[in-house]
């Protein structure tokens, strides 16, 4: 039951990455997105990460996102790109298909095994943030801090004739 | 499950995000595509965290997302003044400082 | 002298960051309100000196109070923690440091009233007090000349403190760069020690050193490092050939020269070379040189000072006339008459200083002392310290700089060294010159400045209170201070080694019978400066070449500027027009030929176009990552 | 039987959620001319006659909805709206268009799923909790799910393809996203306090006394958070006097402007359905949930069936509470709703964060 529930997910998530990638309209493409962010959370539940499973809802498709979809309508993005030559296509395709080829068999060869006991809940995670990470944790909050100001001061419009 | 299964999962979505880069021209899309493959790291070191039974692998995708979300503030406020001043986001046509 | 009794103290650090936090609040505060400055500065000086004195009854013989902070590097087996030691020795500097530097901080605050930067000058004069504690409290050469460096960086901000001034300036950048040269020396001499004792904590080097069977096989190496560390000593402590910074130095605000330059700063070469004792105890030949060079810097510096006019110049000179006599101590391995002496010069210099401060302050920024005289009336208080500190450092009997004095022409006297034996008795006879030469040029400047008639044209009148009490109980300590000097040779017994002249209190009579010198010297300063006026200007027509050789300070700068700072000169020219313009030029133009040659050929790569760069940079990827697989 | 019993809770939480926002439906449309000092829905089956004598006893209840309202609006708008014709605006694809309400309202009943809704009780040697899901995230996860409501306003404003359609999606998304900052952090308050994110432990943790004789709900030892969760949450469900979206006066109806029959009633079940949530949650975590001061109830199925009751009770005061506020309070313009926001509720959660943490360090 939870195998199959995997390969559902597994092929949601890579259907909706694809999707992505390959729907021309950006609204579709963070739609789809947005799926795929919901898939990664599910992986993260069957990992026994429910914090981080929670967290992703949250941030990424409950704030990122909607600010990719705010910034999308604010602009009124249509699709009217340009689809790539058939060239770049081959070279990009080659490439991930190359980084595949040499993973896969490193992947087989390495994990054929299961995971330990961890359970990834609320407690566990904070008593590691605010302990061995507490540093790297201020720092990040100082990131947030700088991003929100330089935000800020990016899309701030300068107002002309201003004294 | 085994867990050679989740990094497959996460090679293939890495692959995916990098393709997406390469081949789209519009930036908010080039940004969903990093998303996606940042995202593929974070499933890679929840795989790990378990794998190793330790919590910090947990800690360093928190940390991740907060990049990603400080990420996303400053990204979209440059798409927003790029798209004010070219009346576009698509990369090919912000290449003016190019010699 | 290693003491078995460690106790963790982490108050030592307390005294440390009080001065450090009061030098950044000063700061910050003082910008917006200047009125404040002072006294947070004093406040935190103040607090400095309470914990030193509370550290310092707890101090029980032969004990050490010792806090180390963290660990500051690691390499192979060489560690440098950051240690603060206090031992008896340190406690005896830090009591001196902070208690001179409170009284010197009060009285800053009168006198720095009315300037416009008052918040650089007391964040400045803290950051000099952490400096100096760093320096004293460190417990391993690395943390002593971080401290050694901060001084040194606090002494040229505060010389040049009224930077607008350009010659001002040009003498803070003067006693920066000849500091440079000592410190150098010191340098080499801590490379040299941790490259053959592979430790440059004090505790740990001198059992090292003790431990070796048979010193003889060290000594040519210890006697370098003796050298090298005397270099260092002579640039901070203004001796022979590095003296000329500090008469510059006078450009300074006249607190920072009474603190800096004649209390403390100018005495870490002697505190330096007391805490290494156990290396120039195993290094009589770099002793003996310490000797020479002592007792000539207290000659010239003397000599010198007979023909300055200005008031602080004089009392420059003194100081480094003095800092010879403790190094002449030092030399003769009396640690402890050294540092005794450089505790009764820190209260009698700094008195003369703040003296002379409050004699400017009423004379409107006069220096000149032709100009003034018959002070003695419109500044009372001034006049009786003044006189008081000035019979102190003449050596006159009960006041403490006799006592002082005297055990280290005792020590010198006493002096074992095998390569002095044969002119010993040279040194010892110009040391005595030396104290006359002293008692005369004081009581010049006393006479100058306090007698006779007033020649002056401001109106001097007396200082307020805040700026005469830290004179009185300067002038209180300078007086009495002697009476201490067995209890400071038994105190420091635990640190330094006794030997030499033990202190003996003689009865007051054959005391008086032996500051003959004193009274010689005053004496005669006495009738020719208020009663033969003329005869100072004969004499010196009588002999015009020595009046001037001394007037022009034995032309030192002169001769330095002539064998040191031309050549120099002229070698920065050549090797900047031919070898810098042509060869070093030519390699960076050719180096950038090339990059834009590349450049031109690999252009074509920059498209503008972001995936593309994102494609070469996957393919990159993918390429080092399957080379990393394969290989 | 665990199949069963989780069918049964899933039935008795759907029946919470559907029945509280039937309830708020009849509420509204009589409520708001109670207010307005009108009569309201009166008509459908006030004048149902019926010879049949089987059929009296009927007669005389179908008479009374009827004239209550009751009939007019559960039933007739149903029937009308699903009838209606579906209208798809030109420009956009039916299926992000049907997505849309699907959005808006999926993420709220999957948030019901965490709701506890009476106390735990043992039934033929089961001891039963009244929880369709117990994770550990607890509030977190319906924290995620509110963020993830906003998508449902956003992408019906895209659809519309219109600009005012347009206006009331974005105005909607910064609206939710400015509110949810300070519902989060009052949120995380009541986690401090209670020291668990799951929300049958905070009902347990309020059923004691502060000193004696004050029950200790959240609403007495946490006043500020409260005011805050309730604002916060007002603007949440996007109704006066936080309907800026979808504003009537200025964007003709805001996000849902082209959206008609099932769908368009689909937004309004969701509306009523996070007023339904809204309240839930108030009242578990500062009410005491199915608490009754100084009363224990026992721990059988009478106990539980008396507590859920009083919950629901509770639950139902709170709905109409925020219904009568809708009715009475005109709407902000939009820099006073910002500033509300961002100015006002945000530090004053921050500084309750700080203070709750304080304190709770301290004793």
């Amino acid at each position: 039951m939870t195998e199959l529930l995997w390969y559902i997910t597994a092929a949601l998530a890579i259907g909706s990455g694809l999707g992505v990638v390959m729907l021309r309209m950006p609204l579709y493409s963070a739609l789809s997105l947005v799926l795929h962010l919901f898939t990664m959370a599910a992986m993260f539940a069957f990992l026994d990460a429910h914090f981080l499973a929670t967290t992703q809802i949250i941030v990424y498709a409950g704030a990122i996102m909607v600010l990719v979809i705010f910034v999308i309508m604010l602009l009124s993005l249509e699709g009217t790109e340009k689809r790539p030559s058939i060239f770049l296509i081959g070279i990009a395709g080659a490439a991930a298909f190359g980084l595949l080829y040499m993973m896969a068999p490193a992947i087989r060869r390495t994990f054929p095994m299961t995971g330990g006991s961890l359970q990834g809940d609320v407690g566990t995670i904070g008593k590691s943030l605010y302990t061995d990470y507490i540093f790297s944790f201020e720092i990040a909050s100082l990131l947030i801090m700088v991003a929100i100001v330089g935000a800020v001061v990016l899309a701030k419009r300068i107002k002309k004739n201003a004294t | 499950m085994p867990l050679s299964n989740y990094i497959l999962l996460s090679a293939v979505m890495f692959s995916i995000g990098a393709v997406g880069v390469m081949l789209r021209r519009n930036t908010i899309v080039v940004f969903m595509c990093i998303e996606i493959m940042l995202n593929a790291v974070n499933l890679s070191f929840v795989t790990f965290s378990k794998l190793h039974n330790d919590i910090s692998g947990q800690v360093g995708v928190f940390f991740v997302m907060v990049v990603a979300a400080a990420e996303a503030a400053v990204g979209l406020a440059i798409m927003i003044s790029v798209f004010r001043s070219i009346l576009s986001v698509e990369t090919t046509d912000s290449s003016e400082l190019k010699l | 002298m290693i003491s078995e009794l460690v106790v963790f103290e982490p108050k030592l650090a307390h005294i440390v960051l009080s001065p450090l936090i009061g030098s950044i609040l000063a700061f910050l505060i003082g910008k917006k309100f200047k009125a404040m400055a002072g006294w947070i500065a004093s406040a935190a000086a103040l607090i400095a000196f309470a914990i030193t004195v509370g550290l310092f009854q707890k101090l029980s013989h032969g004990s050490i109070f010792e806090y180390k902070l963290f660990q500051w590097m690691s390499v192979g087996d060489f560690a440098v923690d950051f240690t603060f030691r206090f031992d008896a020795l340190t406690a005896v500097m830090c009591l001196v440091i902070t208690g001179v530097g409170s009284l010197i901080h009060l009285y800053s605050i009168s006198y720095m009233s009315e300037d416009e930067s008052k918040h650089r000058f007391f964040s400045y004069l803290n950051l000099f007090l952490f400096s100096m504690l760093l320096l004293v409290l460190g417990g391993n050469l690395l943390i002593l000349f971080i401290g050694w460096e901060g001084v040194g960086l606090c002494s040229y901000l505060l010389i040049g403190f009224w930077f607008k001034n350009l010659s001002y300036a040009a003498a803070g950048k003067k006693a920066f760069v000849v500091n440079r040269i000592g410190d150098a020396g010191f340098l080499l001499a801590i490379f040299l020690i941790s490259q053959y004792f592979g430790t440059i904590d004090f505790i740990a080097l001198e059992t090292k050193i003790q431990g070796f069977t048979d010193p003889t096989l060290i000594v040519p190496i210890l006697t370098t490092i003796a050298f090298c560390l005397f270099i260092g000593a002579t640039g901070k402590s203004a001796q022979i050939p590095l003296f000329v910074w500090l008469p510059d130095a006078m450009a300074g605000p006249t607190p920072v020269s009474a603190l800096i330059h004649a209390a403390t700063m100018v005495t870490a070469g002697v505190y330096m070379m007391a805490r290494c004792s156990f290396i120039f105890d195993l290094a009589p030949y770099a002793m003996s040189v310490v000797v020479i060079i002592a007792a000539l810097t207290a000659f010239v510096a003397g000599t010198i000072a007979i023909a300055q006019n200005d008031i602080k110049k004089v009392l420059a000179y003194s100081t480094v006339s003095q800092l010879g006599f403790m190094f002449l101590a030092a030399g003769s391995g009396a640690y402890w008459v050294a540092i005794f002496h450089v505790i009764t010069h820190a209260f009698f210099k700094a008195c003369l200083f703040l003296g002379a401060g409050s004699v400017i302050h009423g004379c409107h920024h006069e220096q000149d002392m032709r100009h003034m005289g018959g002070l003695a009336k419109k500044m009372p208080i001034t006049f009786l310290t003044y006189l008081v500190s000035t019979l102190a450092i003449a050596g006159v009997a009960p006041l403490s700089g006799y006592w002082s004095k005297h055990a280290i022409l005792a020590a010198l006297e006493q002096n074992p060294n095998p390569y002095l034996a044969s002119m010993l008795n040279i040194i010892v006879i110009m040391a005595s010159i030396t104290a006359v030469i002293t008692a005369f040029y004081m009581t010049r400047s006393v006479a100058m400045t306090f007698l006779g008639e007033y020649k002056g044209h401001a109106h001097p009148h007396e200082s307020p209170l805040l700026m005469t009490l830290p004179l009185v109980v300067l002038a209180g300590l300078a007086s009495v201070a002697g009476y201490y000097g067995g209890d400071l040779a038994h105190f420091l017994e635990s640190v330094l080694p006794v030997n030499g002249a033990h202190f003996h209190l003689e009865d007051i009579k054959s005391a008086l019978l032996h500051s003959w010198p004193a009274f010689l010297g005053m004496g005669v300063a006495l009738i020719v400066y208020t009663q033969l006026k003329e005869l100072p200007n004969k004499i010196f027509n009588m002999f015009r070449p020595i009046g001037k050789l001394l007037q022009n300070k034995y032309y030192l700068d002169e001769i330095y500027g002539f064998v040191i700072v031309r050549p120099l000169e002229g070698m920065a020219n050549l090797l900047w027009t031919k070898v810098d313009q042509s060869v070093v030029d030519g390699a960076v133009n050719g180096t950038a030929a090339i990059v834009d040659m590349s450049g031109e050929a690999v252009r074509s790569f920059q498209t503008g176009q972001v995936r593309t760069y994102m494609v070469f940079m996957f393919v990159g990827m993918v390429v080092i990552f399957g080379l990393y697989l394969a290989l | 039987m665990i199949w069963f019993i989780l069918i049964v809770k899933v039935l008795i939480v759907f029946q919470i959620a559907l029945g509280l926002a039937s309830v708020c439906v009849w509420v509204e449309r009589k409520g708001s001319a109670l207010i307005q000092d009108r009569i309201g829905a009166n008509r459908a089956g006030a004048f149902f006659y019926t010879d049949n004598i089987f059929l009296k006893p009927v007669f005389i209840v179908v008479r009374l909805l009827g004239v209550l309202g009751v009939i007019n609006t559960l039933l007739c708008d149903a029937v009308k709206a699903l009838f209606k014709e579906d209208f798809v605006p030109k420009g956009t694809s039916n299926f992000i268009h049907s997505l849309a309400p699907f959005m808006g309202v999926f993420p709220v009943f999957l948030a019901f799923s965490l709701i506890p809704f009476a106390p735990d009780f043992v039934i033929a040697g089961i001891t039963i909790r009244p929880q369709v899901a117990s994770l550990n995230a607890g509030v977190l996860f319906i924290f995620a799910m509110a963020s993830m409501a906003v998508y449902g306003a956003t992408i019906a404003g895209w659809c519309g393809n219109n600009k005012f359609s347009l206006l009331g999606g974005l105005r909607s998304a910064a609206q939710m996203i400015s509110y949810e900052l300070a519902l989060g952090i009052s949120l995380v308050a009541m986690v401090v306090l209670y020291g668990t994110l799951d929300l049958y432990d905070m009902v347990v943790a309020q059923t004691k006394l502060v000193g004696g004789f004050l029950p200790a709900w959240g609403v007495f030892t946490q006043p500020v958070a409260f005011i805050i969760f309730f604002v916060a949450g007002m603007a949440e469900t996007k109704r006066a006097p936080f309907d800026l979206p979808e504003s009537e006066s200025e964007l003709v109806a805001g996000y849902f402007t082209e959206y008609s029959g099932m769908k368009f009633l689909l937004f309004w079940l969701g509306e009523f359905a996070e007023i339904a949530l809204l309240a839930a949650l108030m009242v578990l975590m500062f009410f005491g949930g199915w608490d009754i001061p100084y009363v224990t109830l026992p721990a059988t199925w009478v106990g539980a069936l008396i507590g859920h009751l009083v919950f629901m009770g509770k639950i139902t005061f709170f709905c109409v509470l925020q219904i009568v506020i809708r009715w009475t309070l005109p709407r902000f313009r939009y820099d006073q709703l910002m500033h509300l926001g961002w100015k006002i509720l945000l530090p004053l959660s921050m500084a309750n964060l700080i203070v709750t943490a304080v304190l709770k360090l301290a004793f």
